[in-house]
């Protein structure tokens, strides 16, 4: 069946609905509007205002009403239309949703999933553009997935939803219009382990969410020139999965990091440093990183093109640290 | 301004009376020890303490029913003990124990308690209000689900006039009255926030106004006297759980003590503390009895000897407590099974 | 809650009443252009239209003097264009060229001009709300340093209806209550924060009452009529030059277009937009000028070719300008100037 | 003459306040308490409530109205009483102070001074315990300092103020009782250079803020065993002195890095993955790192401890990567 990554989301959050009481969605504009990204469209409708909550403008104000909820016994789906907005949150995010489970001695956990839009690429300037899912991968407590794919943004949803504890999804803005193959039973997904989205033999590509699908071009574009690309999704940036990192750059004893955020302090850095710590005498070449450039992101479209990662820059990193360069060490 | 209270309610009858008594002074003599343990060093970190104010927390949280929640402050030791959490556990929470009520990983300021519904022990000035508010919402999403009480479960969020400056606050507001959730708002309203008086925080000091403006009823409350309290209380639960939505009540009270045992107290002057206890909400309460002829020195004595008794127990308890091992630093960060357990609606 | 608004001020003199119209009109030209220019992609990103508010801005901003300020929101065509940033430079920004007000970095959500003073601009809701704040405090703490004018310095701040919810609106208005900032809170009320009606947002619909709860003068205004908002901004600005510490301002007023370029405006009716077309700010004053013999059929069409000239001009200003080299993408992340630079006071 | 590294911070901002007019100190109990770790002691009373402003409990708004004031002409400083409480003022710090002169085009700088305490070790448990400075450090724009020493206390204020752009300042709670030696006329320091604290030849160790003190402990008890540690002290998390870090691993060819944050994602990280980028074949070992249990700070000190960087803990890190042993290389 084809299908969008935003339908894709729609059904996910549609089956929860029907299939547990306890479930119900909550955020701007998620009801009448239908979505800001469309995603929720006909879902008020359908369920009705108990289970499709429109709320006041108040990050936090919701998402702390969503932790209470999940204290109380609901399973709360709370949306943040975009990532950037979630600033407004990130007190009870980290203070609460993150700490309660551990401040409690375990007396209380907090199933709550919090969705959101995230990345660039859409010309809407520096206060709508950020990537902070690395950024929030660094706080205990939280889970941080990122799919990057249909059948992860039909399932990841499901499984977060089992978790007893807070998880993030972040959907990234330039997927919504990916189409693609949706099995007609496409169900719940582990998320505990990366996935390995093309096999290659001479080095690996390490990224997640929009990313992927530039990885996945920039490798076939280096296979025509006969390089053989592992390109590595990792679909959980908390907890990483180090094992799956450390194995692919064993066998390709190379590797590049692709992600969106501003490079220093990204996710990319703690990839590299774990690969160092755990693969140090496998390394052929340093890791690579390929990052947004550390700039608020431009409206105009070559300077916001210029800021984000692009397939041309993973392939010239890649050829950067290949044998024979510069970078690429003996 | 000030506030010329209505008259206090009637006395209840002796043993209702005697109770409120008796927590009021399990809140002082409980926290008293705590102020000479913290100088032992036996308790460590921030120490907030209630002494002045008992007469909120005692008049107020018993009210509440088993199935209501009660979301507090880090200034909690006092609602969490009324509220029922042994002060065994309490105490040997402070005292970082493994037999505290948060296994010693929260300490004083953060004293959970899953049998009591007590949703914490928030160290972050307002960060508990939106918690009431989502409590609120699943306990009106129960009652529709149909397997709950046929009341409205009602919960009680505890804050400081100073958290009312808090965007947290206005949203959390706004939120309750639009939604009509069964939470009863309860502001400590002690005229300080650390060293900042009333005045030097809000442009309208008249609190319970504050409130009014986002449409619920709301109520200032002589948080001096216990009977007042209770009547208030009283009054606003009901109509709460009647599906009249939330209410606000403002305590007007004063804390005898250093907001915390690092304050010098330049703020303040001694004699402003003077007159604040000569309305000592025990002393209050204790004469009134005594002229209703429901209490006597022997009373009073033996009553000091229950609390004492209790509080001396709590720290044998966590004296004798266990230090939970280095090896299981890392455990509750996340939970142990996998399964969707959490608590039960 | 309808609005029995006051009858609606004299008109002014013609030279004035044609000022006004023909702001709005500027502006009403000047995004119908933009909407085009969408279509035909050169503009890009998110666009919100001011169409139906006009009022506002027209009523109000050319109110303020060169050293009064402007904080204004991602819809800020309109209020850019009053306050006399050049249409040129507005469209340039829309364009991302170099020419642009803030050099093309920041596009239609973000115009700055430091010349006239408008700081932004700002995407976040309710984001701009605290730093009004700020360049209130700014000029009052000028003005005891004896280096300003005797008066005051204003600063207007712009935001919507929905950002009222925001805890940073609430911060913000007990802030310039608590320390009598001269700022002009302009709140316009179109009824709805993207898809949500005012009443699915605020318990309390009535804003401005919900304002004056912070003890600030707080006055509803009919926003489709440009000469009430005049006089109402007039009245307010006078109170706060002359130290009436700050107002707020509720403006009545609806937008004829969709909330974005992307929104599908499920959430209304097209019989309420037309209902309220027929409010049109611009007919109001014109039919009203008509009537007063200032307007003719040839006055109107010379405006709208003035109007449409200035249009034009922005666009083929905005055509011929240029993009910034890919080279200079890093700049403005630190200032280029190690010096203590920034805005003189 | 000796002092405090608190004494220290009072004397940097009574003086700002007698030099420049347009400074004034902003925050929660700033002036009738006397700041919350008595910082500001005296300094209402000095200078009147002009120039020291209590603030209600209202995070965002008066960040936000510091970044307004800025924008206006002044030169705020606004002390965020810990940096846990800045999690309410995220949306002001990103969005407006990091963004603005971007999003203009250069129009609008916003020269606003925001310090806060930071970190663990006095048993406040999760929500009063956090370092979050290296996070903090992956927002362009920003300019994060952690001053570790006295003279650094005294002199990064004033450079600070002189900047044209925002500046965070994060002391580290554990500090302001520390004393010191401080020169009578101790003034501005640079900011832009990290200071070795240290020499050595066997190992660099690079850290900051309440860490250098354990990282200067731990390399006295590795000189009784005969390793000679140079200690990095970084001052400056953003933007990092890459070229001293690369220059120091250059002579010792290994690196410790001791930071206190929570290890995935943290200052750290970033600087693993630039010694990777730019020293990797002087490596003679992976670069190792000490840093925070990723676990909500615990109540009880002897779980504190744990979670803690401790000298033995930074002790043991260097030996591990010292030649002979598992981790040391060849
Ligand atoms: C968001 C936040 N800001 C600052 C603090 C530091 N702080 C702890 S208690 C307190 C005063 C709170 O006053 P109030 O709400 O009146 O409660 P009270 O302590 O008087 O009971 C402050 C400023 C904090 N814990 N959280
Ligand atoms: C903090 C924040 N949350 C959400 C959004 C997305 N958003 C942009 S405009 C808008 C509606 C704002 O409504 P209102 O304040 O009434 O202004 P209007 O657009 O009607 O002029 C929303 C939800 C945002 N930009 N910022
Ligand atoms: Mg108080
Ligand atoms: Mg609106």
């Amino acid at each position: 069946m084809t299908a969008t990554y935003r339908a894709a989301v729609r059904e996910a959050i549609r089956e929860a609905i029907i299939r547990d009481e306890r479930v119900f969605l909550m955020g701007e504009d998620v009801g009448r509007y239908g979505g800001c990204y469309a995603v929720s469209k006909g879902l008020l409708e359908e369920f009705g205002e108990d289970r499709i909550r429109d709320t006041p403008l108040s990050e936090s104000g919701f998402v702390g009403a969503g932790i209470g909820a999940a204290l109380g016994g609901m399973r709360p789906i709370v949306e943040v239309m975009t990532v950037n907005f979630s600033l407004l949150a990130l007190d009870q995010i980290v203070n609460n949703a993150a700490t309660l489970l551990h401040m409690s001695g375990g007396a209380f956990n907090v199933p709550i999933v919090i969705r959101m839009a995230t990345g660039g690429g859409r010309q809407v300037a520096a206060q709508h553009s950020r990537s902070l899912e690395g950024w929030y991968a660094h706080i205990p407590g939280l889970k941080i997935l990122t799919p990057a794919t249909l059948e992860d943004a039909r399932g990841m949803l499901w499984t977060a939803l089992q978790d007893p504890d807070p998880v993030l999804i972040f959907e990234h803005v330039l997927l919504y219009n990916m189409e693609g193959d949706l099995a007609e039973d496409a169900g719940a997904v582990q998320i505990d382990r990366a996935a390995i989205r093309r096999e290659g033999r001479d080095v690996s590509v390490i990224t997640y969410g929009g990313s992927l699908h530039k990885a996945l071009e920039a490798a076939d574009r280096l296979a025509e020139d006969g390089v053989s690309a592992e390109v590595l999704d990792l679909r959980t940036l908390r907890p990483l999965d180090t094992e799956a990192i450390l194995q692919t750059v064993a066998r390709t004893n190379r590797a590049v990091i692709v992600d969106e955020a501003w490079r220093s302090g990204s996710i990319s850095a703690e990839i590299s440093a774990r690969i160092t710590e755990g693969a140090f005498y496998h390394l052929d070449a340093p890791v690579a990183r390929v990052c947004g450039e550390e700039v608020p992101t431009p409206y105009p479209k070559h300077l916001e093109d210029a800021a984000l990662p692009q397939v041309d820059d993973i392939v010239q990193a890649v050829r950067s640290i290949l044998p024979g360069t510069e970078g690429g060490g003996s | 301004m000030t506030h010329p209270y209505p008259p206090s309610p009637p006395l209840p009858d002796e043993e209702h009376a005697r109770t409120l008594l008796r927590h009021m002074l399990l809140i002082r003599r409980f926290e008293e020890k705590c102020a000479e343990l913290y100088t032992q060093e036996k308790i460590r970190g921030f120490l907030h303490l209630y002494i002045g104010e008992e007469a909120v927390a005692a008049g107020s949280i018993p009210l509440l029913g088993p199935d209501d929640s009660v979301v507090a402050t880090y200034r909690e030791h006092g609602q969490a003990l009324v509220r029922g959490v042994p002060a065994t556990n309490v105490m040997a929470e402070m005292y970082g124990k493994i037999e505290g009520c948060a296994r010693g990983r929260g300490g004083s300021m953060h004293i959970f308690d899953a049998e009591t519904r007590f949703f914490g022990g928030n160290a972050i000035v307002g960060g508990g209000i939106p918690i009431a508010v989502g409590l609120a919402l699943a306990a009106r999403r129960e009652r529709s689900l149909g397997d709950s009480p046929d009341e409205l479960r009602v919960t009680a969020c505890f804050f400081g006039d100073g958290a009312m400056a808090e965007g947290e606050f206005h949203e959390s507001m706004n939120l309750a009255a639009l939604w009509h959730l069964p939470v009863l708002f309860c502001c400590e309203n002690n005229l300080y926030a650390m060293g900042t008086p009333l005045d030097v925080a809000h442009s309208e000091t008249e609190l319970a106004l504050r409130a009014a403006s986002y449409g619920m009823p709301s109520w200032t409350v002589d948080g001096m006297d216990v009977l007042a309290v209770e009547d208030a209380t009283r009054r606003a639960i009901e109509a709460i759980r009647g599906g009249g939505g939330p209410h606000f009540l403002e305590f007007r009270t004063y804390r005898f003590r250093a907001h915390s045992m690092f304050d010098p107290e330049l703020y303040r002057a001694k004699e402003e503390v003077e007159k604040w206890k000569e309305r000592d909400p025990i002393s209050l309460l204790a004469s009134r009895m005594r002229e209703a002829d429901m209490l006597d020195d022997a009373g009073m004595e033996e009553l000091e000897a229950e609390v004492e008794a209790e509080v001396e127990e709590a720290v044998r308890f966590s004296e004798e407590g266990s230090w939970e091992p280095v090896e299981e630093l890392t455990r509750f960060v996340y939970s142990e099974s996998d399964v969707d357990g959490g608590q039960s609606p």
